[in-house]
């Protein structure tokens, strides 16, 4: 065991180090912030050939390692660059990874390019209000008329819609054939008409994410990835990239409720002095680096040359609840005072504890996470369905069917 | 033996479920959270003019004087419907307050305004942030004339800004005293507190040499008398609130579909809300034991507090979260409901000292009496 | 809310009292002791009137109303001398409650007048090594011949099995149709030839239980309670009755682990000096009321003239888990010396921590009153059986099936 | 980088596996279990006929030189098999203790013993029941002669009738010392001390006036030291048994069917082993990180060991625990293996002191760091 680069990967760590020291920008640094700068920077990033190291050269990349690109987000880390790689994480880790997987030669000589270069942002429109956990029962109905395809439906959570110039979209072809063999998967110019993106306001004050409604929008037959019938398997390539994106930033607040029980009066002395409260902040302390030492064996695997498995959910299942259970205590540690936004503010504890319900149902509610644990890692049985073999249309969705 | 709710009990308690029903819906809660008033004014007028504060209230003083299991069921049919009003303060806090250490002109003066709603009050309990002590409280009281004045901040105050009246612990040359204050006087100036729930708003007071009367029984064991006794009536708001997000995962649980079949149907969910389910009745059950201590001052009333309160506050606040979580992310909306209850869990699981205060609080009980635990069966087998 | 008799309530109360005192024996006091003890008791108490209170009086009872029931136990308990009751609460609580419901006129006049002295003694024949939380599952095969079944099979899990004079039993009669339909239920002499008894080690050492091995044994028509094929019905009365015979005792250790805490070193004082400590404590003891509380609301029930219902069954899914996670904590509070029985053995610690394993399991699993709160309390519906409306020689038992 | 063990280490693993498996079955740990004697002899002897014990010793002492990740490795495989034998106190405490405190000759007259299992050593650490600081230990060391002699008494003492020689913590004039003591002397005597894991027996060591060596660096810091890399050590123990129970419980929940299909396939039992899997990694990721430490003798040990011993204790329980729930009646047989686990858990998790303590020893380490937490991961979302 040994937490070393080897010497090709502490020079290119030291390459890419110099390289984002000298090209870095901020949020701040340029005009309209946000998405503008997101943009900028991997514009900047692809210029000097750091844009998208793992794709091939003849997209634009390097044919980097695993870890090569672990290194350099490390080094954008450590830089304070790395919100602006992250919030591109769906363009880069999703969309161009499912283009690069299925898409026709056309799609990717189109696409890519512009993907590299941060002129073209995109978004995820995969789950509906009927459809989350069990994203093969969606309805958002595409129908073939001549060249093109008419789409109608609802989507819902996704992120950056209103930023995004293109999406990938899974539709419903046939409803007459089983769940997950009438799909068909797209890519889709949000500038068509018909689209309208709405944002939805969280319980947690903020709208991270949008309602998107289509209404007959049409889709030329030539944005199609894989066949018709064939969304399925081109979107569990989508998913199997989503978990790799989502695996890594854990926000914890270990150093939050220290600084919570060191200033907090509890009794007669400070929080920190009670047992119960050392023994909380042990329980924490053990979690959080649990999370960040599982995070080390990930990035072990990744630097090995190997791709982790579903087994990397663990630490995406022992987040959210958890997280949330802990925040509960550092509350109550707060007392009477807890719940005024002052005590919350200064930690950005309210906030927290509220975004934090969000963390056990994106990306994989606990309960989905829990039957890809149980079936593909210990191989434990699949329930009896009641629904894979039947034709969609036929399907129970409500107590009237 | 009797240990449930009397016919009349649970009558009055349908007829007060209806109305609430009926009158205090999401959109009349959504209405104060989401602006600046400190409580429904309609609905609170709607509720005085029926008499339901005044339940417990001796008839001397405009109460109904019909007792604290009916106010125990008032309590937690408020609870459930998420009643964005200042009952809570006004009676568990300020009323028991007044009852317990008034003196006889002190009643007389304010219970009957309590009561009728003509005025509101509240306990300025929280010095800011931590479970300190009580009798560690920063504001101070001196004579000044006839009576005295108080001096000092208190933040976050439940309803401080409906508040007509506060029972204001601070500290004099004898230590911890109960003082109350009329809010609408020089001497005080307050600010909204921004709050976890904003559907009860709560306040921040600053006391400046504001003139203050003495309650007449007041010292730390009148004030922990108090709390103990409003922890009881909290716990039913509480479990009724926690009934209710049950309740609405159950009913999602039943209607939703998802792989063809009701998502109840998995056990992921039937066996999570199965043990939310036997979590609320046996919180429930140590409710019930508390209002009978209530009803009949037991002995036993401190730790029955306790446990009470402990009780309600983890499965109010495991039942509002695990509501959101069964009905994933609709439930994570702003627009949908459960998350209400996620923030009035935690407002009332705050607003008299949380669970590590309150399990110091039970042992100390247990410790005084030596542990004579409740039960004999408490053997190992 | 009161906890008040009322004043008949109070007269019974005095009565059962006053001749519990003048008639009371215990296991010392009875040669043989144990079962030769039992049997005296409630030989005993049903030639003073107090044997059988809730049998309709032509059986020896006196129609007694249920909480005179629940006052009778009450002084019993007070009185010391409940555990010879409890005891034979299989014989009265399910067997004697079958037969008096589903039995015939004869099986009534053979057995009730000898279960209500004390001369027949009964265990349960249900359980199988391949049917426990799926009880409808049994093997155990009846055959009829002539007159007569021929009875082979495997029972386990049974109580005083080696006491008994006699057996309800289930068993079946037809493998062909669905599992539920194909069952018959008996009445079994102990005394039967190819009756084998085997006591069960536990994994805490004791044998509370047995096997029971049934190899030809031959069994009189006349034994058979209801139909043929109707035996799930009758076997659900009994565990009916079951689970009222099960609810009421809850040993929760709240006063050893209060022992405990004052009286172990922890850091530089006692335990019960640390936080975490008197947290545990708390908590603890906020479940010890819940549970004491909840049975006064069943008995309350009771009390009420009315039948407690499925939701009976939360104290029982409530104690099992926590009790073994408290006396958990407690033997960690003993440290390093938690582990030597002289720590364990003054306080009964270690038998406890190994006893409670069972609890989760006897008298109904946690899993399975999950299922029987969630559908039966709260009316969610059930999963899809695949097992329900097979013939039952057909429904998977392996995965070779 | 690379946070795993190596392919020779694996190598080495597969072959210790596959050994044990052989001949550390059940029966040989229940032979131990179901009679008085202190240990499997023979499977004692064939591993230190392998040289397993003096893997991470030097060579100059008779040992493999290999290291501490490769101890690890031999520590999960003898945890999964449940190994009847002194491995841990003579290596993880005895052999470690003497590495870390005693002088070269000390070194060199115990070691190579202790590495060949010619001797077996302990750590006499227990004064009966409680988590008192370790240097309020009652045993008592003073000069006589040349020497020093040690009076007091010790339990449980893990392997305390197996073991020749004993490290034993006792207060002298300086303050808390370490002795090593053997224990064939008159001033010895020890019964054994029936243990909830007879599989791994304990002994009560009296001492009067008993001869003592001092270990050369002997303090309190010592004995803390020696502790926290034991603690790293156990902490695999205690993985490889969580493994094999939780394996144990996988297993029969694809074989056993009820209702018509494997139980295995149903919620209840599918996301409690999911969630055991998924803790049991958590666990394991401690375990690795306290390894790296103890093989690069890391300044953040003491916390790593701390986290290691927490969640590895915590986990072999769960899955014990929970492995026997899975079974069903079955699993609360005592002629099926599952109670093995469930008892063993517990006897390892408080060997080298239990969670109590293990919580508080993780605080003072971070105290002392001033929390600088390992990761700056750790800000608000």
């Amino acid at each position: 065991m040994n937490f070393d680069d080897t010497p090709e990967q502490a020079q290119f760590r030291a390459e890419a180090r110099a390289w984002i020291a000298s090209n870095k920008i901020s949020f701040g640094s340029v005009k309209g912030g946000g998405f503008a700068a997101i943009r900028e920077w991997q514009r900047i990033k692809q210029k000097g050939g750091w844009g998208c190291l793992h794709w091939p050269k003849k997209y634009g990349g390097r044919d980097a390692t695993t870890i090569q690109n672990v290194i350099f987000s490390q080094e954008e880390e450590a830089a304070g660059v790395s919100m602006l790689s992250i919030a591109n994480s769906i363009t880069i880790g999703m969309a161009a990874a499912t283009i690069m997987h299925c898409g026709t030669d056309q799609q990717k000589q189109k696409h890519l390019p512009r993907i590299a270069t941060g002129e073209e942002i995109w978004c995820q429109l995969f789950s509906e209000p009927v459809a989350g956990s069990d994203l093969a029962g969606i309805k958002t109905r595409a129908i073939k008329d001549g060249d093109e395809w008419v789409v109608t439906g609802q989507k819902v959570w996704t992120s950056y819609a209103q930023y995004a110039d293109w999406a990938i979209l899974v539709t419903r072809s046939d409803p007459t054939v089983p769940k997950h063999k009438g799909l068909t998967y797209f890519l889709l110019d949000m500038k068509s008409p018909g689209v309208e993106v709405r944002p939805i306001k969280q319980a947690s004050g903020g709208s991270d994410f949008n309602e998107v409604f289509l209404d007959g929008v049409r889709i030329p037959d030539s944005n199609r990835v894989g066949d018709v019938g064939d969304g399925w398997r081109v979107a569990l390539t989508t998913l199997m990239n989503e978990r790799a994106t989502i695996a890594g930033v854990y926000p914890t607040n270990f150093d939050d409720v220290w600084k919570i029980a060191k200033q907090t009066p509890l009794g007669e002395g400070r929080a920190i002095e009670d047992g119960a409260v050392r023994a909380l902040l042990a329980d924490w302390y053990v979690w959080h680096c649990g999370l960040k030492n599982f995070g080390l064996r990930i990035q072990s695997t990744l630097s090995q040359g190997r791709t982790p498995g579903p087994e990397a959910s663990c630490s995406k299942l022992l987040l959210g609840a958890q997280r949330q259970a802990f925040l509960s205590e550092a509350m109550d540690l707060l007392d009477v005072g807890g719940t005024a936004l002052e005590s919350g503010s200064e930690m950005g504890l309210h906030f927290a504890f509220l975004r934090v319900i969000g963390n056990r149902i994106e990306g994989g509610s606990d309960e989905v996470l829990r039957n890809i644990i149980g079936e593909r890692v210990l191989g434990l049985p699949v329930e009896p369905r009641v629904d894979k073999d039947t034709p969609f249309d036929q399907v129970p969705t409500s107590r009237r069917d | 033996m009797k240990f449930e709710f009397s016919e009349d009990q649970e009558m009055m308690r349908s007829e007060a479920r209806r109305f609430l029903q009926k009158e205090c819906t999401s959109a009349v809660v959504r209405s104060v959270l989401e602006s600046d008033k400190p409580f429904d004014e309609r609905l609170w007028k709607a509720i005085c003019a029926m008499g339901w504060p005044g339940v417990a209230l001796p008839e001397q003083y405009g109460g109904l004087g019909a007792g604290y299991l009916e106010l125990c069921v008032m309590a937690e049919e408020l609870g459930r419907s998420l009643a964005p009003i200042p009952f809570s303060s006004s009676m568990f806090l300020a009323a028991e307050a007044i009852m317990r250490g008034g003196s006889d002109a002190q009643k007389a003066e304010w219970l009957p305004k309590l009561a009728s709603g003509e005025s509101i009050g509240t306990l300025a309990l929280g010095e800011g942030p931590g479970a300190a002590a009580w009798e560690k409280c920063g504001a101070g009281a001196e004579r000044a004339g006839s009576g005295f004045v108080v001096t000092g901040v208190k933040w976050p105050v439940a309803d401080g800004m409906a508040a007509d009246v506060a029972v204001v612990p601070a500290k004099d040359s004898h230590g911890l005293a109960l003082y109350l204050v009329k809010l609408d006087q020089p001497g005080v100036e307050r600010c909204l507190e921004p709050s976890f729930d904003e559907s009860r708003p709560q306040g921040r007071i600053t006391f400046k040499a504001a003139a203050a009367e003495r309650l007449a029984m007041s010292d730390l064991a009148t004030l922990e008398d108090v709390i103990n006794r409003a922890a009881i009536l909290y716990s039913f708001e509480q479990l009724g609130g926690a009934e209710a997000s049950l309740n609405m995962a159950v009913a999602y649980a039943k209607d939703r579909y998802a792989f063809g079949r009701p998502i109840g149907s998995f056990q992921a969910i039937k066996h999570k809300l199965a043990e939310l389910y036997a979590q609320l009745e046996l919180a429930r059950s140590n409710c019930y034991f508390g209002a009978w201590t209530l009803s009949t001052d037991d002995a036993t009333l401190p730790e029955a507090a306790a446990c009470a309160r402990l009780g309600a506050s983890r499965i109010y606040f495991e039942c509002a979260k695990e509501c959101i979580q069964v009905h994933g992310g609709i439930g994570f909306t702003w627009a949908f409901d459960a998350h209400l209850h996620y923030r009035r869990s935690k407002v009332l699981s705050a607003v008299i000292g949380g669970q590590t205060r309150w399990r110091e609080t039970l042992i100390r009980a247990l410790e005084r009496k030596n542990c004579t635990s409740q039960s004999d069966h408490s053997r190992v087998a």
